[in-house]
């Protein structure tokens, strides 16, 4: 069901871990969901991120979109990391079913909610970043009825 | 290791492979013997004893008379069957069903579906075993209670419900009692009158049989109408051209599980104990989910705190291991199991489960081969889990 | 003649052998690909993949989309399916179906099951070849009509309705259509928008594909709820694991039908028309059932006067004839078909009918066998019935 | 479904035919259900049944009854042939399918309206002989709805 890349990604993550004294750490989602993001930054003087790191509790999805969205972020500045959407993420891996693109925009949301958390820190503005929802609802992941479900027997 | 991928099924819960010999006794069916059970013909007659005989070798395994005995698609057809029938028949009696919190979909849907259409449904829930609450039970009894529906075994935790107490219950309070035996039938005995039922589902690929087939035992006394409407085969009762061969396999892998159940099931208890032992020793944070003893003899389940199961299953698969996950996170419905929060575990517990069910093929060098596996993959989730993470953290600053 | 009993099958409209190129392409998922298609790892998505291609080949068969096809367990149950969930999903808006006459039962006793829950139906008159009055069904649709459904071609007397023309005063009247094309598919052309069809119903069995496993297509605008409530398969709309190898024989059988369709339309028809022909020279007081060109290409139906239609049966059989009547002695009804009885013939005409289906593999050799015997047959239970000695008296007197 | 000896009755029917003359004739059924029988009787002055032939319209048991039947009362006497009963018929015939009871109770009822309308012609009356129902109708037929029934697909 998934890309080869979601499963290069899954199977393989790139950057996972924490990052002691982190610029920014963020952590979106919700157990009842089942799929939990942290990000942490390292952002420099110069506001570009240096290093990016991720730990996820989720699904394939989860752990691919969070790896492929620390992929994207890492060496941009701030700005452009706020350009990395959930669309750029599921882009980057090839698409993503239709069930799990809630898992894009978590991973989306986690960037923000490191970024944010940096800017707090820090007592600056970002243009363009709203504080995030730490909570990604179900209802934000429901789609129509017409989805392609799998049971469990 | 080889170049040919292994492949180690431990998915038997959700579906079986066919037996060679069932396979065999169906052939003639699937290729010379195509005629129409309802034909008078002599040709057609061979289909017609085919189906006769199936249905007796399927009665006696129930201790059940051959017209009691219904073939349906399916496990979830007979579920449909049974309780929206029992519904409509008994709707001048009264118009609430009782069943438990953990039934299959199969079951709970329907309910639902009947709760829409002016039916009331008390949903009974269960021990942290998964054991129905039987107090919660008998007080659920209405004067216009007409059906309890409550399964024989579920098929996440593997929990074996005291059908014989719930039988004599119903039979006490003039309840219509139905139980769903798709996990149970061919796993452990079941004598219908001992026990007290008037309705049982069980469905063919879950013992070995083809996929498309089941049975509805209704007991003679019970008035229900027909679900299907149309031709007058199965005593007017269930209408469409009877899937012969399916008809046959499912009876042959009846008498195969009559036959070796006893023998299976001493061997998959054994078996079953060991993964629980090993797996409840060997990873940190494991639980056993379902009744210790009263549970099927070839169902294993737990939960590992910290992880969530879809990405367990992945990394299983990638070594060859066929397996399941309470969480529905695949369904799309996001909700872990209904069944594990049932019991009383939290949403992110419930998330990272892992069902593992034997089959008499399944041998102690596979089991050993998957704990291993369960073993480092977990670890390496956790290694990634922001949950552990932190639970880590608290426990250091303890 | 040689020793070895011959057989000579036509009764294809009951059911028809399994070609062996399907039964090849269920054979790899009756044996090594049982995985589930529900399950997430990598085996079980052999069999999801299998029923995805399977589910396009009938769509693309139809000129529908993929997401419009749904498996279900045979013609039966998609018409139960169709009818009860449209007439539930509408009846805010209305209590009314229309339906013909001539329906299968699979229909008719669903209709019938209707009316004893609140719903009105009307039952539309076909003339003396089976064909519905158009008429009548336009002067039938009321501003509570919320379903139409009317058969594509009919079982019995094989007469083929002008389902374009149907569809169109559903579409315009914003009533929902549904067919029964149990007999029809795959033997005619069929796209269900261009003949403005919101649901169709057929069959496996029929079309030599495997026994259990059928089809409801529904458009995609169309919103009813499942049958069969349960599990999330088939988008939520049918419960129930897959019968993957059933599945996969119905599109091979779907793939095979779409190929030789048109080529075996023209023998076949030949063939039909040559029956016909010797039958109503050859036999005194022989009639044909059914419209003489609007008819499925391998149908043939006569009635013999003063016969009756089971001893005709047996006698055939005698001679390895494998055929069908309209007679519902056998069934315990002791009515004739309701299909002779509503194209105007008495009782004692319907009860002496007889229903020829050819397959690809009839030959012309195989019917004259079969013509001459039963000329034989007739004439000897013409020897036998006291119908035929008032008649003969009758003669002599005038 | 038959037993053998219907089918033998059935291929090999004995005593089909007329009687010129006959002494007495009946004829029971009903085209609705599709079955008529109708019994030729030869009696001779001791009250005994000489001939007896029939003719049938309807099913293989239909067929097969007549034939039984004819053979039952064949050399008796007009009180012997009445204690011809429908189960003699089915017992001689191995049994019938449920659904097949009434063809039984047809040819006992044919066998009766011969001998009514041979008591009618001489103006005698027979002890234990009553007016025949001409017809059987079809509520005679219906056994419960446990009976094995067969459909038209
Ligand atoms: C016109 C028609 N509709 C419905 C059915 C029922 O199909 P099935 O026997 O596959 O349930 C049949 C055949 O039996 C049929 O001929
Ligand atoms: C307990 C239980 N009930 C019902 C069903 C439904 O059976 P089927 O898939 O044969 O319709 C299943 C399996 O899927 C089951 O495990």
């Amino acid at each position: 069901m998934y890309s080869e890349k979601v499963m290069d990604h899954f199977e393989h993550p790139r950057n996972v871990g924490e990052i002691e004294g982190a610029s920014g750490v963020g952590t979106v989602g919700n157990a009842k969901c089942g799929d939990i993001m942290r990000i942490y930054l390292d952002i420099d003087e110069n506001q570009v991120i240096q290093d990016c790191k991720f730990k996820t509790f989720g699904c394939g999805a989860a752990v691919a979109t969070s790896s492929m969205a620390t992929e994207l972020v890492k060496g941009k500045s701030i700005q452009e990391a706020l350009e990395v959407t959930n669309v750029a993420v599921m882009e980057a891996l090839d698409g993503l079913p239709p069930v799990k693109i809630h898992c894009s925009l978590l991973a989306e949301e986690a960037i923000h909610a490191a970024l944010w958390n940096y800017a707090e820190k820090n007592h600056i503005e970002i243009k363009g970043l709203k504080k995030p929802k730490t909570d990604i609802h179900e209802d934000d992941h429901k789609s129509d009825d017409d989805r392609d479900v799998v049971a469990y027997d | 290791m080889s170049n040919e991928k292994k492949m180690i099924y431990l998915d038997n819960a959700a579906t079986t492979a066919v037996k060679p010999e069932v396979l065999t006794h169906m052939m003639p069916y699937l290729q010379e013997y195509y005629g129409n059970p309802s034909s008078i013909y002599s040709f057609a007659g061979v289909s017609t004893k085919a189906v006769d005989e199936a249905r007796d070798t399927v009665a006696e395994f129930l201790g059940a008379k051959g017209k009691e005995i219904y073939f349906t698609s399916g496990g979830s057809e007979s579920d449909n069957w049974a309780i929206k029938s029992a519904a409509a028949a008994n709707k001048n009696k009264g118009n609430h069903i009782i069943t438990s919190a953990i039934e299959h979909h199969a079951v709970l849907h329907t309910c639902s579906y009947l709760e829409k259409n002016g039916f009331e449904v008390s949903y009974i829930g269960v021990d942290e075993n998964g054991v129905i609450k039987m107090n919660e039970l008998k007080e659920a009894i209405r004067p216009t209670t007409t059906l309890i529906s409550v399964m024989f075994a579920n098929n996440e935790i593997g929990t074996i419900q005291p059908i014989k107490e719930i039988g004599a219950l119903a039979k006490e309070n003039g309840i219509l009692f139905h139980t769903d035996a798709v996990q149970a039938y061919g796993h452990v005995p079941i004598n219908v009158n001992e026990l007290n039922i008037d309705m049982l589902s069980a469905s063919g690929h879950k013992i070995h049989g083809p996929k498309g087939v089941g049975i509805l035992y209704i007991k003679d006394s019970v008035r229900i109408g027909p679900f299907i409407h149309g031709g007058s085969q199965e005593r007017n009762r269930r209408a469409g051209t009877h899937n012969v061969p399916g008809i046959v396999g499912f009876a042959k892998a009846t008498e195969i599980a009559a036959k070796t159940m006893a023998e299976n099931a001493v061997k998959l208890m054994a078996l079953r104990d060991y993964t629980i032992d090993r797996m409840l020793q060997e990873v940190p944070y494991a639980r056993l989910n379902g009744h210790r003893t009263k549970r099927l003899p070839n169902n294993t389940n737990f939960c590992f705190r910290f992880i969530e199961g879809e990405s367990l299953l992945i990394m299983l698969d990638n070594k060859g291991i066929c397996a399941s996950s309470g969480s529905a996170c695949t369904s799309g419905s996001l909700d872990p199991s209904h069944v594990l929060l049932a019991i009383g575990l939290p949403h992110e517990i419930a998330h990272g489960s892992l069902r593992l069910t034997l089959s008499e093929e399944t041998t102690k060098e596979d089991l050993d081969y998957v704990i291993d596996a369960v073993k480092v993959i977990v670890e390496r989730l956790r290694s990634m889990s922001p949950l552990y993470e932190d639970f880590v953290k608290g426990q250091k600053a303890e």
